[in-house]
């Protein structure tokens, strides 16, 4: 059905443990948009990277009163998954500084483990993470 | 479902063993944090993770792992790590920790006898 | 926490396989808002059949072009959750024929499972069911 | 998490055993009455529902359940149904079905020497 546009979207308060809830909404929409087990596993860490960042850099604590959208569009034989937050913000000369255990390998993961990812972020605004994964025919 | 990650740490011939059960995530990985630093203080310097019972870990329980490595390195310390699930394994492989001073096994037995 | 005002939402296309996400959200919700596992076990079956009722009486067949919301608010020591479908709605007068399966239990199920259950329908317009579930400090 | 409910059936002491596995719910449900269906159709009046895997069932589960009961009960039928989960046995209890042709085990063993 590669012109059937199907959108979920869910929305959750800026809180580490809130991170489960999303991972597995967006597994399972992954799952039933046709994309394999093995390609839905990549997404489920592709988003939960995003969303750690969303948490750990948007604001400078976790926030009951603030939220993360996610938004989940199946079309044209991809999924895409938008994460977004309305923190601070970052460009590459003004970063917030990396977590102590931040390794630096939050959007090393889902540039190797996505089709395609695009980074929207303005200082002040907040970042949208865009992602996108094929679906491939089943064999 | 559970919320919370369970951690428990037992030994094997003289060997610290840290069963991880649920997910390590931003929530999470403090917990584990905890614990592994304790063992280390103990003066461990050859550790299994066993991450069989693990669904999900990211680059913040990979974080935690890495720092360890780190500590334990000075005394040719080695993270020994158990995990036989696909999507876990393939995630290290990613990470490039393998490069540094971690193995990889596919279960318990294989783990303890190449460390002991 | 009793005054933390906790919302999560979820948007889901009008097709009977997305229930199980919305069971799972649900449920997780339930569980960090500090509900009992059996209080949250309880919440996904009453959810579930909402979400039912919404799949097989909103419109005449499933519409990935329509959709389900479904809104979690915890707050003051209950939580709410709300599921709002864009339907045919219904009255006491003007309902539509019980699905083949249904046995009439799904609104009873609701009733005797949560604490409070509010229906808002309007013919042409939808249905909104309102649930409430008390939070009981643990043992 | 699968998407579909798993289900199999087989017979013991010529009882006919249907394996759920799965949630039954308003998309699965079709399934499941298709393939019950088929096991009355083949003149079976007491029939065995495991339900030792099932996490989750609502109405329309229990609307197959309860129709294909209705068309066992003049044969004096029974639905012998096992459910080890207390929150399963919970929506057996609420429905009222238990009033009707139905029976819960917690176990096969037991309901397989109640049946035969
Ligand atoms: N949502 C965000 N809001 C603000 N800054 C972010 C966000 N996501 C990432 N960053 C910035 O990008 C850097 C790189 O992120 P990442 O690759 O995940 O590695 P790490 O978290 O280990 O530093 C972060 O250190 C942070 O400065
Ligand atoms: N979301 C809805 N939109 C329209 N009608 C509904 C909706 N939910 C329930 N109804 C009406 O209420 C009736 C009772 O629902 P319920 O108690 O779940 O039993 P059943 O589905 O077995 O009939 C349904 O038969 C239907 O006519």
């Amino acid at each position: 059905m590669p012109n059937d546009n199907i959108v979920v979207s869910l929305k959750v308060p800026s809180l580490a443990k809130y991170g489960g809830i999303v991972r597995d909404a967006v597994y399972g929409v992954a799952l039933r948009a046709g994309l394999s087990v093995e390609d839905s596993e990549d997404l489920r860490l592709a988003i939960g990277e995003a969303f750690t960042n969303a948490i750990q850099y948007s604001y400078e604590e976790e926030r009951a009163d603030k939220h993360v959208d996610i938004i989940c569009n199946t079309a044209n034989g991809q999924l895409e998954v938008i994460i977004k937050d309305y923190g601070r913000g970052f460009t590459e000369e003004d970063k917030p500084e990396s977590n102590k255990v931040g390794i630096g390998l939050g959007i090393t993961f889902m540039q190797s483990l996505m089709d395609d990812v695009r980074i929207e972020s303005a200082l002040g605004k907040g970042t949208s993470i865009y992602m996108i994964k094929k679906i491939s025919p089943k064999l | 479902m559970s919320l919370s990650l369970q951690i428990k740490v037992r030994e094997e011939k003289n060997i610290p063993i840290i069963d991880l059960i649920g997910e390590i995530d931003v929530y999470t990985y403090p917990q584990f944090s905890e614990v592994i630093n304790k063992v280390i203080h103990d003066n461990h310097f050859n550790i299994i993770v066993n991450m069989e019972n693990v669904k999900y870990i990211d680059s913040t329980g990979l974080g935690v792992l890495a720092s360890s490595a780190n500590k334990i390195a000075p005394n040719n310390g080695v993270m020994h790590v158990i995990c036989a699930q696909s999507h876990i394994k393939k995630i290290f492989i990613v990470s490039g920790l393998l490069e540094k001073n971690f193995k990889l096994y596919d279960n318990e037995a294989e783990a303890i006898s190449s460390v002991s």
